[in-house]
């Protein structure tokens, strides 16, 4: 199940909860915030989502990575609100019998992330000002 | 009928509030909508081009119908990960 | 620091660790012990290996894979001994800018980890017996 | 001159030992060493094939010297991960 939630993002639970005696390989992804972006200091991210659509959007991501690659599960949970430089906005956990596939669904789902929920992301200028960042449109 | 309009990122900070009760005549379509819309928050202007509709959650075209109490969500390009 | 631990790996304290202010993506494989092998039931695994040998080993994959990946750092701990089922034998953890590059590493140090490195793996079955997995030729 | 020889796994337990003083004539070669292990542990024989050698930590061919307190390991086929 999905989850959208306000605090850090707990990954050693989730790679807990993921491992599976009849899966060998876990592929665990963060997306972190980053102190620069196109040449400029970010001290800070916040995210918002439209979040009934956003959790309906992870949830159909998680249902379809088993269909697509051959992985037993995939987790996502998404940070919404502030996130301070280095922590984790983003999880992506998939578990697996083999690590090929493992690392290809990992990817996909993250790239099916950015691609297909509505969640926006800003950033915090060192040299004062915000923006959002320049995403894609939905579609 | 009366419709709730949701705005996102740049659209919320554009028009100044997340949300909005919308009055529209019975048989209005999406695109009735947004002109509404669009006529009440001129500041939205730059952006019409690059936001996607959803009613109820599901991203539609200008010709997709509304009814009474749907969410008309206008969602700017996507940045989330 | 590549490591070889007779205890649980604790994958939370290395994704932490891994994460920094320049970097966006953190790609953490897991490698877990699996209940079944070519259709015999396993019910534990063991690690043996030439340590002195197998952390230069690990150590040199850490240090080239930022060489040929634009990712930041490599980090890689192999545990030893007993390994219960669904626990990690090992783990691959990458930071880097973007998330292909991370992707690519982790999966490149894991591959060059099961190719090149003096280590070697014993599965206990259900039915009784154990046997060293089949291997690849140290080259 | 004196080395140490290292077995591990498969070679380790057909050996029945993890290691062994073995003294060769000064100037022996990998290969040398190999052919006397082989003497006195005739249980290695299949494996012989599949063995990768090392000296000091470092992969070697048959051709490679020796010299007093080397340690000399036998490596079966690899599965780490």
């Amino acid at each position: 199940m999905a989850e959208l939630v306000r605090r850090p993002i707990d990954a050693a639970a989730l790679a807990r909860e993921a491992a599976r005696p009849d899966c060998g390989a876990i592929a665990l992804f963060l997306g972190t915030s980053r102190d620069h972006h196109q040449g400029r200091r970010v001290t800070g991210l916040a995210y918002e989502a439209y979040e009934p659509m956003a959790l309906r959007a992870l949830e159909g991501i998680e249902r379809r990575t088993p269909e697509r690659f051959e992985v037993a599960t995939c987790r996502i949970v998404h940070r919404l609100g502030d996130v301070p430089l280095a922590e984790a906005s983003v999880a992506v956990v998939v578990a697996a019998a083999h690590r090929g596939p493992a690392f290809d669904a990992c990817r996909w789902a993250m790239d099916e992330l950015k691609r297909a929920v509505p969640i926006w992301k800003k950033e915090f200028f060192a040299e004062g000002g915000e923006a959002w960042v320049e995403g894609r449109p939905l579609a | 009928m009366r419709i709730t309009v949701l705005f996102f990122a740049q659209a919320r900070e554009r028009a100044g509030r997340p949300s909005l009760a919308l009055e529209l005549p019975d048989g209005s379509r999406v695109a009735d909508a947004r002109a509404a819309i669009a006529r009440r928050y001129p500041a939205l202007e730059a952006l019409w081009p690059h936001l996607a509709l959803a009613v109820d959650g599901v991203l539609v075209s200008g010709d997709a119908t509304l009814h009474t109490d749907a969410e008309l969500a206008l969602l700017p390009p996507v940045s989330g990960g």
